[in-house]
């Protein structure tokens, strides 16, 4: 009798579940398309405007932007390098930090749950204010050029590898962490030994990931006085020759793709 | 299990052959590109002739210049807040439009959906290009077609946003248990219909989580927008450092901190419900 | 009575080269209860598939009720595919989905495209996804999660989704690898008894000879790809069994 | 902004005017004053006015180009772009006086620098803001090839390096830490910096002034309707809404009027440097 | 003879509310092969962690050869749990080390710090770790990585680990649950085998009736974190099993 009435209350559970999960997900929908509409009235949004522009844009893309201007980029190459350098210094140094970090900020390695906090705290800080208000703040305290440039890809380094990392540390079998505990080990042999073999194949991915974000965001950084091929774009925007821009971002695309490539042959070696 | 049965395993010894042949291999590959990559670090640093006196220096002026800032200086918020409304709504409106078309466009991009690997490659080609592009310029193209103001920003973004979103939604089709999308096809489904009913509901989460992290990334970019005449908060920031009102800036970095901070809270209570 | 289904001189070369079929040849007839048998890699697989054109075949005919599937045309397959039910080794049911909603993309085939898009089915359809789960017993888990479910619990899940497309054939790659002697034996079960009730033909691949030997009317053996063996489970030697298993013994953690 | 021609009214005027704000190098602050302007605009008018304000010329002039900007306050440099490529055509800038609608460039040099001559500078490094500006670009290299009669491109020998430090601000920042041996800056952004407490004034030294540069014009697009111009150009010539030029910078400052032939000097420097228009604007 | 390990009063209440344990009170003797038996939720595992302190406990004490874990220092705990090996179900092995590393790691409570993070070992530890893998039959396989291995070879690399430790007592969790019966004979041979031989003290979680009996010196059969039977495995009867499990049958699957 009392196990037919268990029975009972588990289905009518099931039912209230389904039902508050339904009105669950119809809640977040409405949610976002209202948060959509809203946006769409705040920002004045007219798909008349954007197909009317089409032909505008053509011109623009065609006329201005193309054909890239071949004979500029012997001197880009200059710039495309410095690039390269400030993104894989940037990298490194990020990285290298960022490890450091994330052994703290991750609830599975952190010494103190009050230093993970700390630590959290920080690198958000430094994650959620935009690249270019860093680049701002830099400029103002270091002056110009490749240091800053450099300094705020590794400030950026720091605030999105710590996450990932953390995030990693965090899914790592905590069972293997109990087995090294169980035979003695200290805390730092066991990251060494338990924690870090586990944690290199997506440390080597992130960072690599990293590199082309870096190559990414100077081309913004640059446009502050960050130096690089951002700088090399926007001197080629603001004196209007367009045709060196797209020239530019063209070696951009390169340097994307020839990382994206080096990468994955070296991902794939390492995992 | 056949070496379980051996019971004569244990008498056997390695011999000095045996144990170079177990030996693992050197790894040559990995050895390299440490090697390289260091290498290459160093020759980087060198290249760029960072000034390390001026690093310590500047290092002063920073701390000084953060110390400086306070305290943040809130009397102009009746301007700020409206900006930084308007941002967020570029960063919103910009993120669902690439959501929905990358919803699309990444299928085709998907190499176990696309109807051929040529229009995987051409999507994902397309991809990468759009987020090469600077949003800033994508900005100014877009100003060419519909003016100053939000909206191309919300374009702006929504173009540069797509690149990413087509490549990681696919990515994360791909990573999908093919079986699934076999069953529906062995039951006479069509490509959309595996799509909505084997595809999406698989690959929700990641998508979920995906477009989360664009809004946050978003939500960023929308700030540099404002130096183009596109408004909002980028172009509160631009004038309060231009008027060396570090105090203002103070407060409106905060704002912008918020309004990131809180969708990465947020993103963090959808994944423990998911 | 005319075959079911008609297999004349199949090929199967995969890109890479490897040849997995190599002229292929025979005829299923309606009410059979086929065991396909083999070593591993012996292409049993790739012999399935074909038969619905999830593979595409590089040589020779599949002739399903006397509409060659190899030739058909795009929409041709779907409608051939609706009427072949099928059943994996892994379930690949949709996790998130429920129960009753996995179950109702048997019947995505017959539903226009909009509609099955958004996961819109008629009464009918649903009334009938029902009473197939209360035919394998799982009538009260049909709001569970599909991924709340045991292995076995699945596999009939799987099996009703196959029903629902109101199949003239079914389709089984190795239905019971995944699971334990007791499920096992209760899967094998369920389909034969569904297939005889309905009179629906079945085509199954099974690593396990005596599982064959218990519910087959038919065993065709394959190695490297070719027929070896065809008849009756009564006719499956000992010593044909050797040969197909080319001296290599069925795997020893299923056996029953 | 609104398409000119797509939604004109009787008299050929559009339903809305658009008005983009750069804030010119000259100008002691960015203020919210515009958003006042053009509210007594837009009810002087009757038209509908809408402000943009943003830091970026070239979406400025673009945005004119695609007919989608009425009106513009350009800097003196990018106005004589936005002639050429916008049909930009300049017509007040707000100063007290005529002899006040203009600004300088300045060579400074470190304070603790033996420099006192442009000679001096040779083999040193220099500072300019950014390619594009006139006070911090065109009008300092003009001084160093019209006073020692170099050549546009001897410039970059003449000096040890010559770079952009990407805004005045950063170029005077840069002088006051001794980071480079001079630069070109504008008069009013150095103010600015002081004022703002960025530097001091015994942190630099100034060895030469140019001419005198006029200051940043607000200018219309060319193709508007006449009847318009004549209304606009009403406007702001008797524009004297104080609370408007006290929160712009000068209770004393009015609009006055001023005409292509004031840029002249800009587009002679330009010219020098193989920078006009016409060079910029043939590919 | 002094016990090797005596529970007092030992009573573990998870954050939750959770009552895993009550009341504990028993007595291990060097030389026992100790089974822990019971239904799924019983308190086993959280029993075993107990014993080094990989959980804290709630009330009550641990000793290990006179010391109490319980109020040990994080240091002392640490030098207990050298003398501890343990044996984990899902083996626990680290992925991408060799074999010979795996084990190793054993050794690390008696290296210093420095070296043992580095992976550094001495020349007598390597051959001793050597040794132990030749005696569980794995001297061809050191310098593989531990994911290349079978389920099998890693439990055997999971004992070397805790035999590396040169232990006075072995705890194993469910040693044997994620293999095939084959396996699990040979693994329990092994742990059986070489605790007599070094007269180690073994305690062994084990969901398997007819496994414990036949190991076994002594079976406790805990139900509801109580210990409600403590005897020889002839004393074991029928209805003490029955009442262990609550009338549920040990889970089938795992039935030798
Ligand atoms: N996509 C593929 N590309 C290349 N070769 C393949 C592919 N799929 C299968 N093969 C090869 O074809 C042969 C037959 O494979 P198939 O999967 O049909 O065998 P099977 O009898 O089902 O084996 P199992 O019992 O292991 O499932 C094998 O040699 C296999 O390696
Ligand atoms: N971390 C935890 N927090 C809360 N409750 C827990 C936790 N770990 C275990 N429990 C609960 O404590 C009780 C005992 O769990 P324990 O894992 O010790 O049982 P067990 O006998 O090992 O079971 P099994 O045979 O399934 O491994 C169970 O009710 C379990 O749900
Ligand atoms: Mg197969
Ligand atoms: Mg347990």
């Amino acid at each position: 009798m009392l196990n037919k009435w268990k029975r009972v209350i588990a289905l009518e559970g099931t039912k209230d579940i389904r039902r508050h999960k339904r009105l669950q997900t119809m809640l977040i929908i409405l949610l976002v398309i209202g948060l959509t509409v809203w946006s769409a009235i705040g920002t004045d949004f007219s798909v008349y405007e954007v197909f009317s522009g089409v032909g505008l844009i053509s011109n623009f893309l065609f006329l201005d932007l193309l054909p890239p201007d071949v004979t500029t980029s012997g001197s880009l190459l200059g710039a495309i390098l410095e690039t390269l350098y400030m993104g894989f210094v940037g990298m490194v140094v990020g990285a290298l930090i960022a490890l450091i970090l994330s052994f703290l900020a991750a609830g599975t390695t952190t010494p103190h749950p009050i230093i993970q906090v700390v630590v959290r705290a920080f690198t958000s800080i430094i994650r959620n204010i935009p690249g270019l208000i860093w680049a701002l703040i830099l400029v103002a305290s270091y002056g110009i050029g490749v240091t800053v440039g450099t300094l705020s890809l590794i400030l950026g380094s720091v605030g999105f590898l710590t996450r990932v990392f953390a995030d990693t540390l965090e899914e790592i079998d905590t069972g293997k962490i109990e087995a090294l505990n169980a035979t003695g080990s200290s805390y730092l042999q066991v990251l060494a030994q338990g924690v870090f073999p586990q944690f290199i194949p997506g440390f080597v991915a992130w960072s690599l990931y990293n590199l082309e974000l870096n190559i990414r965001a100077s081309t913004i950084i640059g446009m502050v006085g960050g130096g690089g091929i951002g700088f090399a774009i926007q001197k080629g925007i603001k004196l209007f020759q367009y045709k060196e821009v797209s020239m530019a971002i063209i070696l951009v695309l390169v340097l994307i793709l020839s990382t994206e490539f080096l990468t994955s042959k070296i991902r794939e070696r390492i995992i | 299990m056949s070496e379980l049965e051996n019971p004569n395993e244990n008498i056997y010894s390695l011999t000095k052959d045996e144990e170079e042949i177990l030996k693992p291999k050197k790894d040559f590959f990995i050895k390299g590109v440490l090697i390289f990559g260091g290498l290459f670090f160093l020759f980087s640093l060198y290249e760029l002739n960072i000034d390390y006196a001026n690093l310590l220096e500047g290092t002063g002026a920073f701390f000084a210049m953060l110390i400086d800032m306070f305290p943040p200086n809130i009397s102009e918020w009746a301007y700020v807040l409206p900006a930084a409304i308007e941002s967020l709504q570029v960063a919103i409106l910009g993120t669902v439009i690439a959501v929905v078309i990358s919803l699309v466009l990444a299928f085709l991009a998907a190499e176990n959906l696309a109807p051929s690997l040529w229009v995987s490659r051409i999507v994902k080609g397309f991809a990468t290009l759009m987020r090469v592009i600077p949003t800033i310029i994508w900005a100014l193209i877009f100003i060419v077609a519909v003016g100053l103001g939000p909206l191309p920003g919300v374009l702006a973004i929504a173009v540069h946003s797509l690149g990413m979103l087509i490549k990681v939604f696919a990515q994360s089709v791909e990573e999908m248990d093919e079986g699934k999308i076999e069953a529906l096809k062995a039951s006479g489904a069509g490509w959309i219909q595996i799509i909505a009913q084997a595809v999406i509901p698989t690959v929700l989460t990641a998508l979920m989580s995906w477009t989360i992290l664009r809004l946050e990334i978003d939500i960023g970019e929308s700030t540099i927008l404002g130096l183009v005449g596109a408004g909002g908060i980028g172009w509160e920031l631009m004038r309060a450092m231009r008027s060396y009102d570090f105090n203002s800036a103070l407060f409106i970095t905060m704002v912008i901190f918020i309004m990131i901070f809180s969708v990465e809270m947020l993103s963090n209570r959808l994944k423990l419900k998911v | 009575m005319n075959p079911i289904l008609q297999i004349e001189n199949l090929d199967k070369v995969y890109p890479d080269g490897t040849v997995a079929l190599s002229n292929i040849n025979f005829s299923v007839y309606p009410g059979e209860f086929v065991v396909v048998i083999g070593p591993s890699g012996a292409g049993k697989s790739t012999l399935l598939r074909c038969m619905n054109r999830l593979i595409e075949p590089t040589n020779g005919n599949v002739i399903f009720k006397d509409k060659k599937i190899n030739q058909a045309s795009a929409r041709q397959v779907k409608q051939i595919r609706r009427e072949i039910g099928m059943v994996f080794q892994n379930f690949n049911l949709i996790d998130r989905l429920t129960v009753l909603n996995n179950v109702l993309h048997g019947r995505l085939g017959y539903t226009n495209t909009i509609k099955g898009s958004l996961g819109i089915f008629s009464k009918k359809d649903i009334a009938e996804a029902e009473e197939i789960l209360d035919r394998v017993g799982l009538k009260k888990q049909k709001y569970k999660r599909a991924d709340e479910l045991s292995g076995g619990q699945m596999q009939r899940v799987g099996i009703s989704r196959a029903l629902a497309q109101r199949p003239r054939l079914i389709l089984a790659d190795e239905p019971i690898a995944s699971l334990d002697p007791a499920s096992s034996k209760n899967i094998m079960d369920h389909i034969y008894n569904i297939c005889t009730e309905d009179k629906i033909t079945a085509i199954v691949n099974l690593h396990q000879v005596e599982v064959a030997i218990k519910y087959a009317t038919r065993i065709i053996g394959i190695q490297n790809g070719e027929v070896i063996f065809d008849g009756q489970p009564s006719q499956l030697t000992d010593r044909i069994i050797d040969e197909i298993y080319h001296n290599r013994k069925p795997p020893l953690v299923h056996a029953q | 902004g609104e398409d000119a021609d797509a939604s004109e009214g009787e008299d050929g005027w559009p339903d809305k005017i658009s008005y983009g704000v750069l804030p010119g190098e000259e100008d002691s602050e960015i203020s919210r004053a515009h958003e006042l302007f053009v509210k007594d605009m837009s009810e002087e008018l009757g038209v509908e006015v809408e402000l943009f304000q943003g830091e970026d010329y070239n979406a400025v002039i673009e945005a004119m180009r695609s007919k989608k900007l009425d009106l513009a306050s350009f800097g003196p440099f990018s106005y004589i772009i936005a002639q050429e490529r916008s049909n930009a055509v300049p017509f007040a800038v707000r100063a007290k006086s005529e002899e006040d609608a203009t600004y300088n460039s300045w060579i400074v040099v470190p304070d603790e620098s033996d420099a006192e001559t442009l000679e001096d500078l040779k083999d040193k490094t220099i500072l300019f803001a950014d390619p594009a500006s006139t006070s911090g670009h065109l009008f300092p290299r003009g001084i160093f090839i019209d006073e020692l009669g170099l050549k546009n491109d001897e410039i970059e020998s003449y000096f040890s390096s010559v770079s952009f430090s990407g805004s005045h601000d950063n170029s005077i920042l840069a002088i006051a830490a001794g980071d480079a041996d001079a630069a070109g800056v504008c008069s009013t952004c150095v103010e600015r910096a002081i004022d703002g407490g960025m530097v001091s004034e015994s942190d630099f030294r100034i060895i030469k002034e140019s001419e005198p540069i006029p200051s940043s014009p607000i200018s219309y697009r060319g193709d508007l309707p006449e009847s318009l111009v004549e209304a606009i150009k009403d406007f702001v010539y008797n524009y004297d809404n104080e609370t408007y030029f006290e929160q712009a910078g000068d209770v004393e400052s009015r609009y006055i009027p001023v005409d292509e032939s004031d840029y002249d000097i800009i587009r002679d420097t330009a010219e020098n440097l193989d920078m006009s228009p016409e060079d910029l604007l043939s590919n």
